[in-house]
């Protein structure tokens, strides 16, 4: 008999960065497989999720947050909210998780050799995106420009900040036509730079569809109007890319509920080029 | 050789009364058998039947809810409400097929503690003898 | 029932007052079925019947969805719901109009004296072929059933719900229109129930493990019922869990405690749960038992009186105590 | 494959033969009938008409250990059926046996699921050509056959005084071998009758619907209120899929009760609002419109995009059994008329 799907391994928690301090609690976790097998067998591509868990609580479908090129660890960055996810908060630095997958398609990097990316993300959403940030970041001399576009509700929702404002000041990324966009939807004292909700900032910004990729996750509403927006700029349908998400339990196409149309976002998505996405008749 | 059975019972105490009773037991040397687990709530009006029925589910053979007396709730009338709920309850266990006698009611004032260890002794007595609930073992 | 007198009823309501939708009763494409209609103007109430085979009850679609019902109709700007309603009912709607604070003036009650419903597993049972059912009629104990091309005469005690066999309150108690002379009342009667109480602890606990270890927890039962109508219902909680999902003896149980508890004081006795039910669980024995309980005991009966405090809001210092400590 | 004469009055001693097999068959139970495991043969119901469920719970549990958590939170699988004796589905009707097929795909691809195949593997399934449709049977409709042996290894016919025995498959003969005492061959007579029966059998399905296009109207109507008037009489309870041969939806969920921790599977049903709720509390499918929708979507769309059939075996249990009447067939003729 093949292996279990559902047979979760042990990963011991390295390190937890506590990401935001706003209404939702963010945290980012860096985990290390303990079987050193399936860690070699764990090859994730951006873009794809996987099963995080603790024994006795249940599982949640989470994305994973680091770059392939990191080798060192994976990242999972976890916003509390239900039962599994509220559990995860209350682990420290040297506890043990458990994990299984990588599950999902990821995003078509062959396809998008020498071309601009551009990452559109809003709160959580930016995720996902980071995993092809720190890829495009790694292997610059794959791509063309990278233009970080992400904002949330106020400073204290903002992940990965100190990452973000770092990227944004260095000289050495500026020379490499990598740029960041960062904005917030209510003003706040010190903040110099945009204030206003994603989509308004990704118009003021008028990024060229020329030779570019845009990649955008975030809130259901938020990806609608940034793919309006798109268009409205010229990017056609098979320039868009989204991840969606959805209720998971199984994460391997069996237990149904994450289906839109008829395609399963654990294994079929999350990755939908927008070229596939508005043929399926419910969007999420 | 049949292990001796021990019975597990839970105990929901009101803030004002019954836990303060319980205390009292303590300090004032009063023994009590020591299958009694308490759980301290605010009142018993706060109590929901469901609370009763999971204790049983999760491995209580017995469980006793004790408030203040009738007059004295705290929150004036939270006993009275709780008595309705508990005999309905009762009533409802036993056409199910379970003995009402494992859910037990008592008035425990925070000056009685010699009460209380005597209604835990007469309860667990009473658990002792209708013996193990099975019927939430699957 | 007269249909001519239903539709003519139900078209004046609509004539006369702001009607969004009539809940009512429809014939269904297949043998003995009834459907629930939503008649939304005038002229669609010709669809409207009803007959002994009407036995669901109509209520819940109320509260399904958090009221979508009576949010309205945008289209024709109504904004009040009619609902043909039985003697069960009308209990239902007066929990409902205590409990969930819907305005009594938005809801425009068509009252029927009910002499009882048939139930459909009984009757299908005994015409399992039957495709097209023309007319069910009662008189002196018998229906007179027509289906096909057959007419057929049978007792009424062989098809009658068994709920409604010991119904108290065949008459609506709140009404804006009654379609029939009222009919005369038995009284409540709770024979079986004693049946069941005289039985030993353990064989009654039997008698539920061979009931409940059949329970397909599809939560039937809940959505039916009138009274379930909490948007977080605490069967379905994760966090805390008072139930777990597992179907089992155990877990089933500890469901149907909860369910029948929470219908205490409340249940209204339209037998939906019951009727509803894809195995056949006798779930009225468990809320009739505490209808009876508290009817002797605390003199209160769910649903029969607009200005009632809720049973468990409401206490008498001299409440039985003798089981207390 | 091979074709017996099974005397009907010798049908106990013919289970009773399959010492070998753990036998499950129809039983009565608080008047339903329902499958479950026989110790005596005499249990066993051959009353193919009122099932209210199918046998699918026989290989797919209603609630089922995926994992047993030890005293540290080590996850260890449960044993299996491994080493267990094999068993016999007695009495399955043909459609709830194309049901098992409709399940294989889900279960079998990408991820092959154990827990699944391993019971399913070691199950064999023995039918009957159901001679007395239910009124709401439309069978026909979907690529079934009240006669047919699809998904089935043995299939017997009722002549009045015998059965008919065809093995179907290699697993079928090896049951028909450990009952060969109690077998005999049938005339040739009889084999023109048990025929005669099968060419008759598709007749007496009275419900039909031609569900040529249905996926494309599906699609193409997806968003048109006529879903909301159709869903306007559901209740959300989860009968239709609970008794469907073809549901295969479940919940994975983490319980602890008395020491004991084990994360389970249990069946869950796309009418419910909690299915597709997220954390955050925003649900993509909100109201009874969607969730009725996207069910129909899944029989007579999805389940063509992904495994090429609907996944609907036509055994009308979704429409006898619903409390309020929503009747599929019914509605897929409005569909269908868009």
């Amino acid at each position: 008999m093949t292996e279990n799907p559902y047979l979760p391994r042990r990963a011991k928690i390295e390190s937890i960065k506590q990401e935001t301090t706003g209404e939702r609690i963010i945290k980012t976790f860096a985990v290390v497989i303990e079987d050193q097998a399936y860690r070699e067998r764990f090859q994730h591509k951006p873009g794809q999720c996987a099963m995080l868990g603790i024994n006795g609580v249940g599982e949640s479908m989470i994305s994973i947050a680091s770059s392939p090129t990191n080798k060192e660890f994976l990242n999972f960055s976890v916003m509390k909210l239900g039962k599994v996810t509220s559990a995860i908060h209350e682990l420290e630095a040297g506890d043990l998780i458990t994990i299984r997958g990588p599950y999902g398609n990821n995003f078509p990097l062959d396809e998008w050799y020498q071309k601009n990316i551009i990452t559109i993300g809003g709160g959580i959403g930016q995720a996902p995106l980071r995993s092809i940030i720190q890829y495009v970041l790694d292997k610059k001399g794959e791509f063309g420009g990278l233009d970080i576009i992400y904002g949330a509700r106020t400073t204290a929702d903002l992940c990965y900040r100190e990452d973000h404002f770092q990227t944004e000041q260095s000289v050495f990324w500026q020379r490499r036509n990598v740029r960041v966009h960062l904005s917030i939807d209510v003003p706040e004292a010190g903040w110099d730079r945009f204030v206003g909700v994603v989509p308004d900032n990704l118009l003021r910004l008028k990024p060229s569809p020329e030779n570019a990729i845009a990649i955008t996750c975030g809130p259901p509403v938020m990806i609608k109007f940034v793919i309006k927006n798109l268009l409205a700029l010229g990017f056609k349908d098979e320039q868009i890319y989204t991840t969606l998400e959805n209720r998971m339990k199984c994460g391997i196409g069996k237990c149904g509920r994450c289906n839109v149309g008829s395609f399963y976002v654990c294994k079929d998505g999350p990755v939908f080029s927008y070229a596939r996405l508005k043929n399926l008749p419910e969007k999420g | 050789m049949l292990k001796k059975f021990d019975p597990n019972i839970m105990a929901f105490l009101c803030n004002w009364c019954s836990y303060a009773g319980a205390d009292l037991t303590g300090t004032s040397h009063f023994h009590y058998p020591p299958n009694l687990k308490a759980i301290r709530v605010m009142c018993t009006g706060r109590i929901n039947p469901l609370m009763v029925a999971a204790a049983f589910r999760h491995g209580a053979d017995g469980v006793l809810i004790s408030g203040c007396h009738p007059g004295e709730c705290h929150y004036m009338e939270g006993n009275y409400l709780a008595r309705r709920k508990i005999f309905v309850f009762r009533n409802l266990l036993e056409f199910v097929g379970i003995n009402p006698e494992r859910l037990q009611m008592s008035w425990v004032s925070a000056s009685e503690g010699k009460k209380f260890s005597n209604v835990v002794k007469e309860i667990t007595e009473k658990i002792k003898k209708l013996g193990p609930l099975t019927t939430f073992d699957e | 029932m007269d249909k001519e007198k239903l539709v003519n009823e139900a078209k004046a309501v609509f004539s006369r007052e702001d009607v969004a939708c009539l809940i009512g009763y429809g014939k269904d494409s297949i043998g003995f079925r009834v459907s629930p209609i939503f008649i939304r103007t005038r002229d669609e109430a010709d669809q409207l019947f009803f007959s002994p085979l009407c036995s669901l009850s109509l209520v819940n679609y109320l509260t399904l969805e958090k009221g979508v019902l009576l949010e309205g109709n945008k289209e024709t700007g109504g904004e009040k719901i009619a609902i043909v309603a039985r003697g069960c009912d009308s209990r239902a709607l007066i929990q409902l109009f205590a409990e969930r604070g819907i305005p009594r003036e938005q809801v425009v009650i068509l009252g029927v004296p009910c002499r009882g419903t048939i139930d459909l597993k009984k009757i299908e049972g005994k015409f399992p072929d039957a495709r097209n059912c023309t007319e069910v009629t009662e008189a002196e104990g018998m229906y007179y059933i027509r289906f096909d091309n057959e007419s057929h005469e049978v007792p009424k005690e062989e098809l009658l719900a068994d709920h409604c066999k010991h119904c108290a309150f065949p008459n609506p108690l709140v009404y804006d229109v009654l379609l029939e002379d009222l009919v005369d009342s038995k009284g409540a009667a709770y024979s079986d129930i004693e049946e069941m109480e005289k039985m030993a602890l353990e064989e009654r606990h039997e008698y539920w493990k061979d009931k409940f270890a059949r329970c397909l927890r599809c939560y039937a039962c809940r959505n039916a019922c009138p009274l379930c109508y909490c948007d977080d219902c605490i069967l379905e909680r994760v966090s805390p869990q008072w139930v777990n999902r597992s179907v089992n003896l155990s877990e089933n149980l500890m469901f149907h405690l909860a369910r029948s508890y929470h219908l205490a004081g409340r249940c209204a006795g339209c037998g939906e749960c019951e009727r509803v039910c894809p195995v056949n669980l006798p779930l009225m024995l468990l809320n009739r038992k505490l209808e009876k309980d508290i009817k002797n005991i605390f003199e209160y009966t769910a649903g029969s009186n607009l200005d009632d405090k809720p049973l468990f809001a409401s206490f008498n210092p001299k409440d039985p105590n003798d089981f207390i400590f | 494959m091979e074709h017996f004469l099974l005397e009907k009055n010798r049908l106990n001693e013919f289970l009773s033969a399959l010492r070998n097999y753990e036998v499950f068959a129809p039983v009565r139970k608080v008047g339903l009938t329902v499958f479950e495991l026989i110790t005596n043969p005499k249990e066993a119901m051959l009353d193919l008409k009122n099932q209210p469920q199918s046998p699918k719970r026989v290989i797919f549990p209603q609630s089922e250990i995926l994992l047993v958590f030890d005293k540290n939170n080590a996850a260890k699988e449960p044993k299996g059926r491994v080493g267990q004796k094999p068993q016999v589905v007695f009495g399955v009707r043909p459609c709830d046996a194309r049901g098992f097929h409709m399940l294989d795909p889900v279960f079998e691809r990408e991820y092959p699921d154990p827990y699944y195949l391993q019971k399913r593997q070691s199950t064999l399934l023995v039918g009957f050509h159901c001679s007395e449709p239910y009124p709401n049977c439309f069978c026909t409709s979907v690529g079934g056959n009240p006669s047919s042996p699809e998904g089935l290894d043995i299939l017997l016919t009722d002549l009045g005084e015998q059965y008919f025995l065809e093995v179907i498959t290699s697993k079928g003969e090896q049951v028909a071998k450990e009952g060969a005492a109690v077998l005999s061959s049938p005339t040739s007579q009889q084999q023109t009758e048990k025929e005669k029966l099968s060419g008759m059998a598709p007749q007496k399905i009275r419900r039909t619907i031609d569900t040529e296009g249905i996926a494309s109207k599906i699609e193409k109507h997806f968003d048109h209120s006529l879903w909301r008037e159709l869903s306007g009489k559901c209740i959300s309870c989860g009968i239709c899929t609970y008794t469907c041969p073809t549901c295969h939806c479940f919940d994975i969920q983490d319980e602890r009760v008395r020491g004991r921790a084990n994360r389970l599977r249990i069946w869950d049903s796309c009418m419910f609002p909690e299915y597709t709720l997220h954390a955050s509390g925003h649900n993509p499918r909100p109201t009874r419109t969607e969730r009725l929708k996207n069910r129909m979507y899944h029989k007579f769309k999805q389940n063509i995009d992904l495994y090429g059939v609907p996944g609907c075996v036509g055994c009308g249990r979704c429409i006898t059994l619903c409390p309020e009447n929503v009747d599929l067939v019914a509605n897929l003729k409005v569909i269908k008329n868009l």
